[in-house]
């Protein structure tokens, strides 16, 4: 499959992304610069990754989700293309709309980064069929802005349509997300948006390999 | 502040720009007429303690900056050192404390930005931080508010900049309450070829200036932090300056960029004294001349004087010697970031530093002079009285053992700093192996299957205080001891020493026998400095802060396959001391936080040993012999073991029955030079050989297992009850 | 020259964990009576030009498409 | 029931960089003549009572105090 990174001015989990795709499909990912206007056709699997895209100034992700590039990421998804967005990438996901809900300030004020527990919400979706439903699973955070916000039908349509893809398992919820959600599906499914960084643990010096499965299923690594 | 060049030339004015009478002196001297206002202002900032090191440089002469490894020692931005195949580690650290107490977030940011800019000047990607942290009394009115400005400040800046925080310090004293400190850490790694420097080479070469707009932030702001507290304070504010780090981001990545291309022959941050200091610099340091034209530069703010271009502190910018084949080149990247380039002088051949601004020329000086003949003082010092030795059978024993470390693991100074360190993103960049929490921070090195490099940063004020030659030594030795405890060889180090007023002869005393134990220790376990920053000043009201000359260091671990940590231990394990049995109670956290009393010396730090101990401990970690490791520091034997059980969930019973000894000398003492270690049990009759072999001291004190801490017949604590105390301390204190 | 104003504010319903956060210190400072604190941003912006009414057609544009996320926001522009 | 807003901006001269980053957005996004953006915090507050003299002391001294850092920002009250 080929992947394809996003790189905009301000994004710095970038590189983690690169190493952490390289290392799992033996291949180096495309890198995609904020100013393109198409993402070639053969791109099977596009990630936005973390950091702070011009900032974070005036709303996380709010600058990077105007850019034409992520136009471009938007059509491909409606059509169809695998997408991850990681932390920032999800707070880039969100303001587009592809995504529901917003994600604002942690209930704590504080930038938060330490291990949490994830709950498998849902193994209907690429990213999530390597791993059991309601297998808890270790993945860390580092965010400031992480706190999941919808409204009460958006909440029920999450619901409804089982597109909690993560929750933070009992008593690790880091940020005060609504029904202690960490991640989200698009309605087609094939749009994840997440705050935790999967891709910080993925071998043994991370101290753990439990992100691994989600790129493995995006990546289709994964024999049935 | 709109004050033209023409401005009369005033006492009061010499005064306020902090030049002494004989300063002054040595100005008309060298010119051979009086300077302009903006002369004025080049001059004060040029020679000001901050950037001229006038009272200290005779003593940090006499520092070991040399040695197999090093590559660039102190001169440069960043100390360069050799960890093999081609690349190198850069690294420094330097304080921002008087900008952090006026304003915390953005003093501690900005101080962050800072550091970051200096190593990647070097062409160096930022690859760990660490941050030293003083604040006063924990009941002072203004230390919650410095703390939480300060660590959400660091975090502010290092999170959006990318880089990992894999250490620091925090600790709270009264005699901070005026004046805190924040010491700033970075390091960053290069290609051992693409090292850049700041000295300028060639004639006619154009001038380029790189980064963020030009303000009027932090004008004045390097003769302020030669300055002491008074009053006056609030008419200072002006002064500070904004950090952002979206914009030192794409800076970092345009540099990198830029400098793969050839375009850049010679590159300098703009820090303190911004540009005035970084022109002067690159043309002193090549023997060139510099001619700047401010009406060139690019300035977000209306009406700027000569002056204020000269002295203003805006952050995340960059000037730089370019190629001018390669302008083109260097331009595109630059737009591409989103940041301004402009070309805003040449370099000549007179000698001369020329800065010109609507039609006028505003400075005319003679370049090295102003970059090497700061006045250079030998200030008076005293040798400072010292405490007579204090055997451990005539301090006070405590009542209830295990009352007394649950106190001393839930106090200010020695409760976990987790509430902080959370605040920082440890794990960016996908290569921390060991994030805050142990001895060192250890980072995997990109591209390489099995290098590492560790870090630590280490100063115990107090044992400074009673004596400050062994204070000094100690604060290199606790550096090496930790990052020896991970495994890791030290390489080399970088110190921040923060002090009084020079100008006090008791004060300096401090400074000069602090800057002897550094160098002893340093020469002894071949720990050399390789770059520092001075911080004089630390006063308010005329109370100086404590001597806090804070070390930070640097090793590598040549497979991280085989690392020690904290925790890691097994059941049934032996534990082992190595090194003597304690007996040191001056100056220790048991005197001080448990007594309420600042008796006795310091412990005394015997290299030696020191060198012995941990070169052994070092090799059983490499070897593999070693489960876990912690070293011991404040709060004696009973704080490390209390602190391993802590980081791995699980109990310890130790037996000290048959040591003839005064127990909470054992148990409390800070004697140095000293690890506690895991060993698996079939293992551990061969280390205590091997020690014994070489002649080290060690003490097979129990084994691991069970759910509590039990020292036979002297205590027992809940592991799961001393973990919620320790944890709890700083999150509520916060609350 | 046109200045104006944009307050950007939370919707009702919206939780607002900084205003919380804002409303708890004050009430520990000792500011007693306080029955809720909401947070917001405001944008000055500085626009070339005399046309009041484009003007504000155009700041009604920036704030649909980037300062306000009309999710969570409301906005109102004040031209000054 | 007192309601008030209080709007704190940055002082002249003090860096921007929120308002810069929003400024480069809007002018990529084609809004052309923008000369400058600044961005700053409004608090939307409830006060208990109806003695609006006492409460905008009290709030002249929560902004001295809480919502504004005085040593970069300059505020301003308005009851409603
Ligand atoms: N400001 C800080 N930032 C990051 N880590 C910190 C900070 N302060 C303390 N730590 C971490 O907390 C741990 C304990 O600190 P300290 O007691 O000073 O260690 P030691 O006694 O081993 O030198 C260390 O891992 C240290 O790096
Ligand atoms: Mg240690």
């Amino acid at each position: 499959m080929k992947t394809a990174v996003l790189q905009l001015p301000g994004l710095n989990r970038d590189r983690d992304m690169l190493a952490a795709l390289t290392l799992i499909s033996g291949q180096a990912p495309q890198t995609v610069w904020q100013t393109e206007t198409s993402i070639d056709d053969d791109v099977d699997l596009i990630v936005i990754p973390g950091g702070f895209s011009y900032g974070d100034y005036l709303r996380s992700g709010a600058i990077a989700a105007r850019m034409p590039v992520i136009k471009a990421v938007i059509e491909k998804a409606k059509k169809g293309t695998r997408v991850i967005g990681v932390c920032n990438g999800f707070q880039i996901l969100v303001e587009t709309g592809i995504l529901p809900g917003a994600l604002m300030r942690n209930a704590s004020l504080k930038f938060v980064c330490r291990q949490v527990k994830l709950e498998v919400a849902t193994t209907q979706s690429a990213f999530t069929e390597g791993y059991s439903k309601g297998q808890v699973i270790d993945c860390p955070v580092a965010h400031h802005d992480g706190n999941y916000f919808a409204d009460p039908e958006t909440l029920a349509d999450l619901k409804d349509q089982d597109r909690i893809a993560f929750r933070y398992a009992e008593g690790t919820n880091p940020n005060g997300s609504i029904d202690d959600i960490a991640g989200i599906l698009s309605e087609n499914r094939n749009v994840l948006g997440m705050m935790p960084h999967p891709e910080n643990l993925i071998e043994a010096a991370h101290g753990g390999d439990d992100g691994r499965r989600l790129f493995e299923g995006a990546l289709n690594l994964i024999s049935a | 502040m709109t004050i033209n060049n023409t401005y009369p030339i005033t006492e009061d004015l010499i005064a306020s720009h902090g030049l002494a009478p004989d300063g002054y002196q040595l100005i008309l001297d060298l010119i051979g007429r009086e300077p302009t206002y903006t002369e004025l202002g080049i001059f004060s900032a040029m020679w000001n303690e901050h950037c001229s090191y006038k009272s200290s440089k005779k003593w940090l002469r006499t520092l070991p900056t040399t040695g197999d490894r090093v590559i660039h020692g102190p001169g440069e931005n960043a100390g360069v050192v050799d960890i093999g195949d081609g690349e190198c580690v850069v690294f420094k650290m330097e304080s921002h404390n008087h900008p952090s107490y006026i304003e915390p977030y953005q003093g501690a940011a900005t101080g962050v930005g800072g550091i970051l800019r200096d190593v990647f000047t070097m062409g160096a990607r930022p690859v760990a931080a660490m941050n030293a942290l003083r604040f006063g009394d924990v009941s002072h009115e203004k230390t919650k508010h410095l703390v939480s400005g300060v660590v959400s400040g660091v975090g502010g800046y290092g999170n959006s900049f990318g880089v990992p925080t894999v250490g620091g310090e925090v600790e709270f004293d009264a005699r901070y309450n005026g004046n805190c400190l924040v010491n700033a850490f970075a390091a960053g790694i290069a290609k051992t070829d693409g090292i850049f420097l700041c000295k300028a080479e060639g004639v006619g070469l154009p001038v380029v200036y790189l980064g963020a707009k030009t303000g009027r932030d932090g004008v004045g702001g390097a003769t302020m932090a030669s300055a002491e507290f008074d009053e006056t304070i609030d008419e200072k504010r002006p002064t500070v300056q904004v950090g952002d780090p979206f914009t030192e981001k794409c800076l970092l990545e345009a540099c990198l960029e830029l400098m793969q291309t050839g375009a850049v022959i010679a590159i300098q941050d703009m820090g303190a004294a911004g540009l005035t200091c970084s022109a002067v610099e690159m043309g002193a340091q090549g023997d060139l001349g510099v001619e700047l034209y401010l009406d060139d530069v690019p300035v977000r703010e209306e009406r700027m004087t000569a002056y204020e271009m000269m002295l203003s502190e805006s952050q995340e910018r960059m000037l730089m010697v370019l190629d001018p084949s390669k302008e083109e080149i260097a331009k595109e990247i630059f737009v591409k970031w989103g940041l301004d380039f402009a070309i805003v002088g040449k370099t000549t051949d007179d000698l001369r530093f020329r800065v010109f601004h609507q039609n006028e020329e505003v400075a005319n000086l003679p370049i090295k002079e102003l970059g090497d003949q700061a006045p250079e003082y030998d200030r008076p010092w005293r040798e400072p009285g010292l405490y007579s030795p204090l055997p451990a059978d005539q301090v006070q024993e405590p009542e209830d053992y295990g009352a007394t470390l649950m106190s001393i693991l839930a106090s200010p100074n020695q409760s976990s700093r987790r509430w902080v360190w959370e605040q920082y993103d440890t794990l960016i960049q996908g290569n921390s192996l060991q994030i805050p929490g142990g001895d060192a921070g250890v980072i995997r090195v990109d591209g390489h299957a099995t290098k590492a490099l560790a870090f630590s940063s280490d100063v115990t004020p107090h044992y400074c205080e009673a004596d400050a030659y062994e204070g000094g030594k100690q604060a290199v030795a606790e550096c090496w001891r930790n990052i020896t405890a991970t495994g890791a060889l030290p390489l080399a180090s970088t110190d921040n020493l923060n002090f009084g007023n020079p100008e006090r002869p008791e004060i300096m005393g401090q400074f000069v026998k602090a800057i002897e134990g550094i160098g002893d220790a340093c020469r002894a376990l071949d720990f050399p400095i390789v770059s520092g920053n001075v911080s004089l000043y630390n006063e308010t009201f005329g109370e100086a802060i404590l001597p806090t000359p804070t070390i930070a260091g640097v090793g590598q671990l040549d497979d991280w396959a085989n690392m020690a940590k904290i925790a890691g231990a097994n059941e049934g394990e032996v534990v082992m001391l190595i090194g003597c049995d304690g007996s040191h109670l001056g100056q220790t956290v048991y005197m001080r936080d448990i007594l309420g009393e600042t008796a006795g010396p310091p412990p005394e730090v015997d290299l030696t040993a020191e060198r012995y101990n941990g070169d052994f401990v070092r090799s059983a970690i490499n070897n593999g012999q070693v489960s876990s490791c912690h070293d011991i520091s404040q709060g004696g034997l009973a704080l490390a073991l209390a602190e391993m059980c802590m980081a791995g969930g699980y109990g310890m019973e130790i037996d000290l029955t048959d040591v003839q000894m005064p127990l909470h000398g054992l148990l409390f003492g800070e004697d140095q030079a000293r690890y506690v270690v895991t060993i698996e049990e079939k293992m551990a009759q061969f280390i205590a050989n091997n020690a014994a072999d070489a002649g080290i001291q060690f003490r097979v004190l129990g084994k691991v297992g069970g759910d509590k801490l039990v020292v036979k017949d002297v205590l027992e604590l809940d592991v799961a009850e001393m973990k919620s105390a320790h944890e709890n301390w700083f999150p509520d204190y916060m609350a | 020259m046109i200045k104006a104003r944009v307050t950007v504010t939370l919707k009702n319903g919206v939780l607002d964990p900084q205003g919380k956060a804002i409303e708890g210190a004050l009430t520990g400072l000792g500011f007693n009576g306080l029955e809720g604190v909401r947070q917001g941003k405001v944008f000055d912006l500085e626009i070339n030009g005399d046309n009041k009414t484009a003007a504000g057609k155009d700041i009604e544009a920036m704030c649909e498409k980037l300062l306000a996320n009309t999710v969570i926001e409301d906005y109102s522009i004040e031209i000054l």
